[in-house]
């Protein structure tokens, strides 16, 4: 009962808050919501007992993302273009997506549900650790040893966009101004 | 009735993603459009998060006296993904600052404009 | 038993303060006047709720967090309310008063 | 011991007790070595980026901050109750105001602990501090009264001098 | 941001120290509760963001120069390989880090862990850094 | 189930700073609503902890607080400098 009054309420304020992007025009306003958006999932991760998740996704999110579009802002524009007429087919694209990944849902195990099929290897992994690893922490283990590879790709491809980033915009000397304004 | 009632959070988690893709493609704004992106992928980090939840479970953190978890597995992929993202985004905001440079606006349509008009005068 | 009665009393005030800020919020007619709201339930609202889970923790390590979540909210929030009110000013936004030769309403 | 040493030595102090509060494990010695690595690491990078200073590690006020906090607690506690009552009354009896007060303080860590007070304490918001004067805006007359009365004034020039 | 003597009081100076302490509290107690390299690189970098942001770039390239802050991106990934082929050399698999310790399985896994973490952690924040420094850095050149 | 009710309550009060975020009408009032929205998450955060009886997830909240606070400090930095970049004024506060 606790879990279904809460679950409704946050998804509703969810659903509230991405409605509000969409209406939101003020790009500083929908960089802000879009923190908020995150902050809300990161509650709702953790209701549903991903505390690990919840955690990255509060300080990725609402935190370093947010600083990120608002940092873009401030050298573009803060000024978005008001959108003069309604358009009708991205509406058209979206509910009729919308509609067969619904129609694709039928047959998805039930929220919540012990027996579901993606239980089958992270049961394996629950009894595994304590023994394996003697810690407490079963992400961190799963995270750090049984899927080692996949983070080391992962963070290689943030090293990677990283490096991107700095390429795309890094100023080359001879495009610095003669006056220096310090 | 009560079949599909258990399968509300796949339903919501599709609406909120339907509304960070109807924000990519209806808007022309760059930066609208990323933030778009943002969105959907947070509700994607959610579909997967909400596959992992077992019922009367606890998160998998072991503690005494709790016997069952939730499943790991989703979280650690949602984890590494989190970060991927974040860095992602990154990207594609500076490439937004890099056509803001070279044609002097983010939207969209303003950009086809000026191809357009090149194309003719070439 | 007692600290169950304490600790609920403590929550559901500071429910109530949180909700009159957000009434605050929606009714307040401008924006300086609307600080007041939000402040309402940055103080009191968040720091009974906090006081409540205290009484109900007991006095363990979980309570130290308690008081430094609510040492960090007393700490930023008066920052960021300060830094915002300040840049709204600076903008130009003027404060709304109340019109010339009108008397305070009072209750009742 | 010179100043710098004495602030550097009282934010390790700080610091190692934040870890200690935060882990929870007390007999473990690697997370206590590395907490202690952790701690002086942190020091130093603060320390280049020159913030351990009077201001950031303030010594002298933390003693008499025992006395003020719990009269600050309860002002704001009142004030939070009246702002409370004017919200929900159906008239909604405000009449904000704007006005200044000087702030007696000698030095800028007094005067922002006397602004972050007045803007802590619902209906009265700190909007400018510009030198010692602090522009103050406030929802009722009442609340602008008592800041006039400068009780707050004293007593954070009596903690910070 | 300097001149807004609250923000530059109370957010940097009390503050910034605390949740740099954090960051690497979260950074260590990966193993036991919610946290882990990921976490805590991104708080890490927030933090000195906020440094930035109330002290301007200047201050935090005189802080943190660019050539640290990338090589500590490029480093961070080297820790983690360097895990791997120090396992690989000890005779096990690329990142089986069981035979870290000769004697020891369980210890070694354990040192493994918090070695990844490590570089995670340090490749998440010097990237974070770097970003914003980039797109911070290009408003001032580009006018 | 006084907490369920404290989360409730929670919940609602964001959802009417929510309704002042989209009503506007200036971009300061967004602001405003907005962090007070970010505060309210950490409270419920906290609240949360209870409810799931897993009190060593606190540490979420202390993220939460910080994260919260370092966004708004940089809309700020946006307002009060027109941008992230430029180099510090020198004046008053940089001597003391």
């Amino acid at each position: 009962m606790f879990q279904q009054t809460v679950d409704i309420l946050v998804l509703g304020l969810l659903a509230a808050t991405a409605l509000a992007v969409v209406r939101m025009r003020t790009l500083i306003g929908a960089a802000m919501l879009m923190g908020i958006y995150s902050f809300l999932s990161a509650s709702w991760m953790l209701i549903l007992d991903a505390p690990d998740v919840a955690f990255t996704e509060a300080a990725v999110g609402a935190g370093v993302s947010t600083i990120f579009v608002l940092a873009t802002l401030s050298i573009t524009t803060i000024r978005a273009k008001r959108q003069t007429k309604f358009q009708f087919a991205p509406l058209a694209v979206v509910v009729l997506t919308g509609a067969v990944l619904i129609y694709g849902t039928l047959d998805m195990p039930h929220f919540g549900d012990p027996e579901a099929p993606v239980h089958r290897v992270g049961n394996r992994y629950i009894k595994r650790v304590p023994e394996e690893f003697k810690i407490p922490n079963a992400v961190t283990a799963v995270l750090g040893s049984y899927r080692g590879f996949d983070t080391f790709g992962e963070t290689t491809v943030v090293l990677t966009a990283g490096l991107g980033v700095l390429c795309l915009l890094r100023k080359r000397r001879e495009d610095e101004p003669k006056v220096v304004t310090e | 009735m009560s079949e599909a009632l258990g399968l509300y959070n796949y339903w919501i988690v599709i609406f909120l993603m339907m509304t960070g893709l109807y924000l990519v493609i209806s808007t022309g704004n760059l930066v609208r459009k990323v933030v778009g992106l943002n969105i959907f992928q947070a509700s994607v980090l959610l579909l997967y998060v909400t596959m992992g939840r077992v019922d009367g479970a606890t998160a998998p953190i072991f503690v005494e006296g709790r016997e069952t978890y939730t499943d790991p597995l989703p979280s650690v992929l949602m984890l590494t993904a989190i970060v991927v993202g974040v860095a992602t985004t990154a990207v594609a905001l500076a490439l937004t600052v890099r056509i803001n440079e070279a044609y002097g606006t983010i939207e969209e349509d303003e950009i086809n404009e000026q191809e357009h008009a090149q194309e003719l005068a070439g | 038993m007692i600290t169950d009665v304490l600790s609920g009393i403590c929550l559901i005030a500071g429910a109530f303060f949180a909700l009159t800020g957000g009434i605050g919020l929606i009714r307040l007619p401008d924006f300086f006047t609307r600080m007041h709201g939000a402040a309402l339930t940055d103080t009191l609202g968040a720091w009974l709720i906090l006081l409540g889970l205290m009484i109900a923790a007991g006095f363990t390590l979980v309570t130290v967090k308690l008081i430094m979540i609510g040492l960090l909210l007393a700490l930023t929030s008066p920052t960021a309310t300060h830094a915002l009110a300040r840049s709204a000013w600076e903008h130009g936004r003027k404060p709304w008063m109340l019109p010339e030769g009108e008397d305070v309403p009072t209750d009742g | 011991m010179s100043r710098a040493v004495k602030h550097s030595i009282a934010l390790f102090v700080f610091l190692a007790v934040a870890w200690l509060l935060w882990s929870g494990f007390w007999d473990n010695p690697l997370l206590l070595s590395l907490g202690a690595v952790s701690c002086l690491g942190v020091l130093l990078l603060v320390r280049r980026m020159r913030l351990v200073d009077a201001e950031g590690v303030p010594l002298k006020i933390l003693p008499k901050l025992v006395v003020y906090a719990p009269w600050l607690i309860w002002e704001v506690v009142k004030a939070n109750v009246d702002v409370a009552r004017r919200i929900l009354s159906p008239r909604m009896p405000i009449s904000p105001c704007l006005f200044e007060v000087k702030a007696s303080q000698s030095d800028d860590l007094g005067r922002v602990i006397y602004a972050n007070s007045i803007t802590l304490t619902p209906g009265t918001i700190s909007v400018h501090v510009e030198g010692d004067v602090i522009l103050v805006h406030a929802l009722t007359k009442e609340a602008a009264d008592g800041v006039e009365e400068a009780e707050m004034d004293r007593r954070v020039t009596g903690l910070a001098g | 941001m300097r001149e807004v003597k609250i923000l530059r009081v109370v957010s940097a100076k009390t503050l910034l120290p605390f949740i740099l302490l954090f960051a690497l509290y979260v950074q260590f107690h990966g193993d036991f509760g919610p946290g882990g390299g990921f976490q805590a690189g991104v708080i890490f970098g927030a933090g000195l963001i906020l440094h930035a942001l109330v002290f301007g770039l200047n201050e935090s390239r005189r802080v943190i120069p660019e050539w640290v802050i990338e090589s500590a991106a490029a480093v961070g990934v080297l820790i983690y390989g360097g895990v791997g082929v120090v396992a690989m050399l000890k005779g096990g698999k690329f990142l089986e880090y069981g035979v870290l310790d000769a004697h020891d399985r369980v210890h070694g896994q354990h040192t493994g862990l918090i070695l990844i973490e490590l570089g995670v952690g340090v490749t998440v924040s010097a990237v974070m850094l770097a970003i914003y420094g980039a797109l911070a850095g290009r408003g001032r050149l580009s006018t | 189930m006084i907490l369920t009710g404290v989360m409730a309550a929670i919940l609602v009060t964001m959802a009417l700073a929510l309704v002042r975020a989209t009503l506007g009408p200036t971009l300061f009032d967004r602001i405003l609503a907005l962090n007070m929205f970010g505060t309210k998450t950490v409270l419920l955060i906290a609240v949360v902890c209870f409810t799931i009886d897993r009190t060593d997830f606190l540490d979420l909240a202390l993220a939460y607080a910080l994260m919260n606070f370092i966004g708004v400090v940089a809309v700020l930095r946006l307002f009060l400098h027109k941008g992230f970049g430029e180099p510090e004024p020198d004046e008053e506060g940089a001597s003391s």
